[in-house]
């Protein structure tokens, strides 16, 4: 097809996707240098060296970041999964409600740790606890976790369980299984997919988020953002650097895997609907 | 009635109304119906008609408004479905995509804490019932339409249900295949003795099936009888027009001979028609005559029948269809079946007389 | 429709009569954890402010007073229109417009670009596109703010190339700020944008093409229009949560002309301490939010009728 | 099922955590101020697990301690007039008479210190000045006077970071103008307005933090600083010099406070006596380069830290001042400035 007349090619676009992806990755191609620079000062070169990396792991600061990264993953464990099970319940109530008064209203109730401005709900949630004199710790965070968790599970919940036709439901009901086996046995089971990005994508919010926690976080509580934001205030610190590479690398990682893994179940799919086809 | 038939579904003064937010729609006016046990009954009606709602009340995925439904002679609004010894063949058959054929079959089963053998045995006895014993631990997604429409069958016939409910399960499959599965079913539903309620906006199928079927418009029952009863001698103009084609002809009944009563229409001419209800002399209301009933001929040989001309004609295979115009507005559907005598021997135009078979015409009230 | 009276059957029986139990936990954990303290900032907003920090509970109009009137310094002059707040809310929401612009400039072709692609090329760019976001965007920033500084690499490559002799100032400029948020919600732009391309039918352009339209035509007056809901969603998805930005602004543009959302924590965290004009600018950060989104869902609403 | 033993290990794992009551220490501290190998160096001394937030400025310790966190820190670490003002608010316990055993360790200069009449509260901790630091290749004439941050030559305009500390910013300001701290003279308050407004046109950035590190990246030329913690910037590789004006500078002196409601009083108090040991307390002076006010440090000390031109003042440089607690209504006079100035 001549160039010229295809509707799905605009001459720059090309161009301007790979500008898109050089001002995402140079800020962190450029880190990812310096984190090898032997140089104790980060606007030096002095050569390369894997010190910072081992500074990043028995370095003094090492616990520190060790014990705010598992923090960080509990914290987020647990806010995600708390998340995810309250989240899965609206979406039934929601989706599978029909009609009721003040629909609109629960959705935005839902949404609304989205809605809210992250600054704001900070300092509402900040001058709340202190009026309520509920203690800052490990607690307030996960409490505070949970509640802007919610919509960012229910968002992708609510949209898988919309695709699934009631009848399902029916069917296991008819079928003489009880709410709770309906459940168990066919929706949860249905639904699965959207749980699951529920559940990461809230995960991912959790492990990031730095304001809210920031304001909430009890006295010598740190998760690895606030610890981080506490390290790189100052201006940016090779180790830090180091351990920003190693998360990338990290985060490459999962990513290359959940591709891998996901499009190997796809392969398995095509293979059997086309084994399939000859038989019929 | 024959007393002899046991009561299987008995539907009591069934209202049903939907609310959605401030309006509300009836689906269901007073439904009042019998259906008899070890018989194949069908809902037939044009789409929003409540047939399917009729059907979701039974099968209790619905809050009824008003009235009851029994089971059996006991009462079974109060239950929730999986407390109703009744199954469903959903339209779209619902098979769980999750679970594979076995276990989609042994669904039911399990949920009624069968013994893992029993379960076993029961599930390969329904599937190889249907024939698909060979296809077990295939997933719903693996199988053609019509497979997944006898493993939707076999899920619901499983847990030997008293009474089966079938929602359009033919209507996703193509023609030859329905064609197939009507005798099928048929079968299936003589062998097995339960009683089948099956939901459907296809005539043929309904008349090809049913042992009795219930006609239904706008939440409310029309018509319920045998096939014949219903195409023959449907009760109303509603009735007569979706089921199969008809001629549909305003009339004032001018006297009543016995069975037989004299009907004059509009443009003057007198028919002599029947009619199951009740008539008076004088009354107005609608004559309607099958195209089948109908013969068109050159020369008229008796004095009722009725003159026109022709109009357009539609070559149909194995019939031919006419169009008899006998006056302003008022046209007739003439279908005569194909023989090398009829081919082109009218034409657009010409003056043709419309005989009328004896007891062909039916004089409906309403 | 077989399934006729009723509308659409997503009510089901089997969960419906127990919705309110399966909604009551988040309705329970969001209103009190959420709903309730920002009515309490609301409360907050109407009392005295306690000298050092902190509320005295007496009403008074003088939190909101402070952010429109100027009653110079010794607080007894006669009142003037207070620029200072205002213009602070106008330049967040400018720099929020600026950044919203910038992303849907660089994200719409882009996720044009990738929604063109055969199957495999999608997921990688897609792929691509998102891990950077994997970081965290604490860090992010930095290395943001660390590569555009007066003697950071971008000027020393540039320099070095000799396409330009002096640094270019870049931090603690507002394009900085801009390019910070661009990089932080870029992704918000892109997703949805890409998602209603993934529905539109390209048959449409093809339609207009063989109408004799041209191809910018046809991009501006058949594509952009149709796909105008997910155009619509990205812009908020951004701008949204630029509005109340406190990272960006505070790491790139030298904390020294406030932002919304630095005027906010100032008041709760920093030297100001002033809570109820605080808890004021926030309320008055969530109404325009508020604005913005119910004008959205009238919108979306409107369009579905 | 796997995801059911992840979410039980998690509550387990977190049950642990909360659980974990050994002996602790919640320390709210300035920033890169104290040497991680001294608390490591306490913690297995006592056996006291220390935990540490750090804060940049003295109000914002203040904000904090109002925003709920009071009771859940041990000790704190303000200046001079924040001890003083965290007395007013209640905010500070009273240490009794023979709680501390190392208090006669305390340089008698600053035994009875103007802020904690009698040391009820506090502890000192470190003592020093502000004022700010010059890049030496970026500008080469006179920088012994506050016009370099208020009135600055052309070379400097816009290259300037200033700390976010209203207090310090303040006092330096009245240094320049020669006006007293705290005046409650309309026409000195204007005055003292106007001339932030005007200087604040040539400031690049607000920032306490930041203040080492942007003299080293040479994203600023002047920077106002503490003077330890430009002596570090220089021995980082910038080549700065720290400025004694003429006007006059700031001097502070940062206590270690007992912070009312504390969590574990007795081990805090364990930590008070930790840093009033002379080795303690130099391991201190040799980190953070400033001075310390306990008795003894002098052999404990890097001898470069005595002849460090940041902590000696030159002949001739205007007196020091401490940061003065003004009066309600003239703070909240301040209060507005500074709002005026930061927005």
């Amino acid at each position: 097809m001549r160039k010229a007349f295809n509707v799905k090619h605009y001459n720059g676009f090309f161009f301007i996707a790979c500008l898109c992806l050089f001002i995402l990755y140079s800020p962190l191609l450029i880190v990812m240098i310096y984190s090898f620079n032997d140089s104790l000062s980060i606007t030096r070169w002095g050569g390369v060296s894997l010190r910072w990396y081992y500074e990043v792991f028995y370095g003094l600061e090492s616990e520190k970041f060790k014990l705010a990264a598992w923090n960080s993953l509990i914290i987020a464990l647990m806010a995600a999964t708390i998340a995810t099970i309250v989240a899965t319940a609206a979406s039934i109530g929601m989706i599978r409600g029909g009609q009721f008064r003040g629909k609109s209203a629960s959705f935005g109730l839902i949404l609304l740790p989205i809605m809210v401005p992250e600054i704001v709900t900070a300092v509402a949630t900040l001058i709340f606890f202190s009026a309520i004199s509920f203690k800052l710790g490990i607690l307030s965070i996960l409490v505070a976790h949970i509640v802007f968790c919610i919509p960012f599970a229910y968002l992708p919940i609510s949209a898988r369980l919309q695709g699934i036709e009631a009848s399902y439901e029916e069917a296991a009901q008819d079928l003489y299984a009880n709410r709770w086996k309906t459940f168990k046995h066919v929706l949860m089971p249905i639904m699965g997919p959207g749980i699951i990005s529920g559940f990461l994508l809230s995960f991912i919010i959790s492990l990031d988020d730095f304001i809210i926690t920031n304001f909430v976080k009890g006295a010598g509580v740190e998760t690895l953002p606030t610890a981080i934001f506490g390290a790189v205030k100052q201006g940016i610190k090779p180790n830090i650097m180091a351990l920003s590479t190693l998360l990338l690398l990290f985060s490459i990682f999962l990513v290359t895997l959940s591709y891998v893994i996901g499009k190997k179940g796809e392969d398995l799919k095509t293979k059997n609907n086309k084994g399939e086809k000859h038989e019929v | 009635m024959n007393d002899k038939k046991i009561n299987s579904i008995e539907v009591t003064n069934v209202t049903k109304v939907y609310n959605t937010g401030a309006s509300s729609t009836k689906a269901l006016k007073n439904a009042n119906l019998t259906i008899y046990d070890n018989e194949f009954f069908t809902l037939l009606g044009p789409s929003g008609c409540g047939k399917t709602t009729l059907l979701r009340l039974i099968a209790g995925f619905e809050d009824i408004t008003e009235g009851t439904i029994k089971l059996f002679n006991e009462e079974i609004v109060n239950l929730p479905p999986n407390k109703r010894p009744i199954n469903t063949v959903f339209q779209h058959y619902a098979l769980f995509p999750h679970l594979n054929v076995f276990e989609n079959v042994a669904f039911g089963l399990r949920r009624l804490n069968k013994e893992n053998n029993l379960i076993e045995k029961r599930t390969m006895e329904v599937l190889d019932l249907i024939q698909m014993k060979d296809y077990a631990t295939r997933k719903s997604n693996q199988l053609s339409g019509g497979q997944q429409q006898r493993v939707a069958l076999a899920r619901a016939l499983a847990p030997k249900p008293k009474v089966l409910l079938l929602d359009e399960p033919l209507s996703a499959l193509d023609l030859k295949l329905r064609q197939a599965m009507r005798v099928e079913l048929k079968t299936l539903q003589r062998e097995t003795g339960i009683t089948f309620v099956f939901v459907t906006h296809d005539q043929d199928e309904a008349l090809s099936m049913s042992d009795r079927i219930a006609v239904m418009s706008s939440g409310q029952v029309q018509q319920i009888g045998k096939p014949s009863e219903i195409y023959e001698y449907p009760a109303n103009r509603f009735v007569a027009d979706f089921i199969g084609e008809t001629n549909l002809l305003n009339a004032t009944v001018e006297k009543i001979d016995g069975k037989s009563i004299l009907c004059r229409l509009p443009s003057g001419q007198i028919l002599n028609a029947t009619s199951k209800s009740k008539v008076n002399s004088g009354q107005k209301g609608i004559i309607s005559i099958r195209p089948e009933k109908l013969i068109i001929k050159k020369k008229s040989s008796n004095e009722r029948d009725l003159k026109g001309n022709l109009g357009q004609s539609t070559y149909l295979g194995t019939d031919t269809q006419f169009e008899v115009i006998l006056g302003k507005d008022l046209s007739l559907a003439i279908r005569m079946q194909n023989s090398p005598l009829t081919s082109d021997t009218y034409k657009l135009g010409d003056p043709v007389f419309v005989s009328i078979d004896d007891d062909a015409a039916r004089f409906l009230i309403n | 429709m077989a399934t006729g009276v009723g509308g659409g059957r997503t009510i089901s029986s089997t969960f419906s009569p127990v919705k309110i139990w399966l909604l009551l936990p988040s309705w329970l954990i969001i209103g009190f954890f959420l709903a309730l303290p920002v009515l309490l900032m609301l409360v907050y907003s109407f009392l005295t402010k306690e000298f050092r920090g902190g509320v005295i509970w007496e009403p008074t109009l003088a939190a909101y007073d402070q952010f429109i009137f100027d009653r110079g310094l010794f607080g007894d002059d006669p009142p003037q229109i207070e620029w200072k707040y205002i213009s602070i809310f106008i330049r967040s929401i400018l720099q929020a417009t600026g950044a919203t612009i910038l992303c849907l400039l660089i994200g719409f072709p882009t996720a044009f670009f990738i929604a063109t692609r055969v199957d495999n090329n999608k997921i990688i760019w897609l792929l691509l596109l998102t891990v950077p976001y994997w970081v965290n965007l604490l860090i992010r920033t930095v290395s943001m703010k660390f590569l555009i500084r007066d003697s950071g690499p971008l000027n020393e490559i540039l320099i070095t190339l000799g396409l330009i002799d002096t640094p270019l100032k870049l931090i603690n400029t507002n394009l900085a700020v801009q390019l910070g948020l661009f990089y932080s919600y870029l992704p918000f732009m892109v997703l949805p944008i890409y998602a209603a391309l993934e529905r539109y039918n390209f048959t449409f352009s093809e339609a207009a093409s063989d109408l004799y339209a041209p191809k910018w035509t046809i991009l501006f007056q058949i594509l952009i229009p149709i796909i105008k809901p997910g155009i619509i969603a990205g812009c908020i998805l951004v701008f949204v949560p630029s509005l109340g930005a406190f990272l960006a602004p505070d790491l790139l543009g030298g904390a020294k002309t406030f932002m919304i959302g630095s005027l906010i924590e100032d008041q709760f965290k920093g030297n100001a301490g002033n809570w109820p004009f605080g808890a004021a600018a926030s309320m008055i950060l969530l109404s325009m939010v508020m604005i913005v989104l119910i004008y959205y869902a009238r919108a979306q609403s409107k369009e579905q009728i | 099922m796997k995801f059911k033993t992840i979410v039980v290990s998690a509550i387990f794992a977190l049950s642990i955590n909360v659980a974990n009551a050994g002996e602790k220490l919640s320390l709210y501290h300035w920033f890169e101020y104290i040497p991680q190998e001294l608390l490591d160096k306490f913690e297995s001394e006592t056996g006291i697990d220390v935990t540490m937030d750090t804060y940049d400025s003295n109000e914002s310790l203040l904000a904090a301690l109002k925003a709920g966190k009071l009771g859940s820190y041990d000790l704190a670490v303000p200046g001079d007039y924040m001890v003083e003002i965290l007395a007013g608010e209640g905010m500070l316990d009273t240490i009794g008479d023979g709680e501390l055993k190392n208090k006669s360790n305390i340089e008698s200069q600053w035994l009875d210190a103007s802020f904690d009449r009698g040391r009820k509260h506090s502890i000192p901790y470190q003592w020093g000045s502000t004022s700010f630091s010059v890049n030496r290749d970026v500008y080469k004439g006179n920088i012994n006077t506050t016009d370099i941050i208020f009135n600055p030559p052309d070379e400097l305009k816009g290259k300037i970071n200033v700390l976010d500390s209203q207090g310090e910013v303040m006092a330096l300001a009245s240094l320049h103008l020669g006006i007293p701290q705290c005046s409650n003279d309309r026409d000195q308050l204007k005055a003292l307005d106007s001339l932030l407004q005007s200087a604040k046109t040539h400031w690049a950035s607000f920032g306490s933090d930041i203040a080492k590190d942007v003299l080293v990246s040479g994203d600023v030329a002047v920077g106002m600083i503490w003077n330890g913690f430009s002596s570090k910037a220089r021995e980082e590789g910038a080549n700065i010099e720290y400025s004694y004006p003429d006007q006059g500078y700031v001097v502070w002196m940062d206590n270690v406070v007992l912070l009312k409601d504390a969590p574990n009083r007795k081990n805090a108090l364990i930590f008070m006596d930790f840093i009033l040991e002379p080795e303690n307390a130099a391991a201190v002076t040799n980190y953070a380069q400033y001075n310390a006010g306990v008795k003894g440090v002098t052999k404990f000390l890097e001898p470069a830290l005595a002849v460090m031109p940041e902590n000696n003042p030159r002949d001739g440089a205007g007196a020091g001042v401490f940061v003065a607690v003004c009066e309600q209504s003239t703070q909240e006079v301040y209060d507005q400035m500074w709002t005026r100035l930061r927005s």
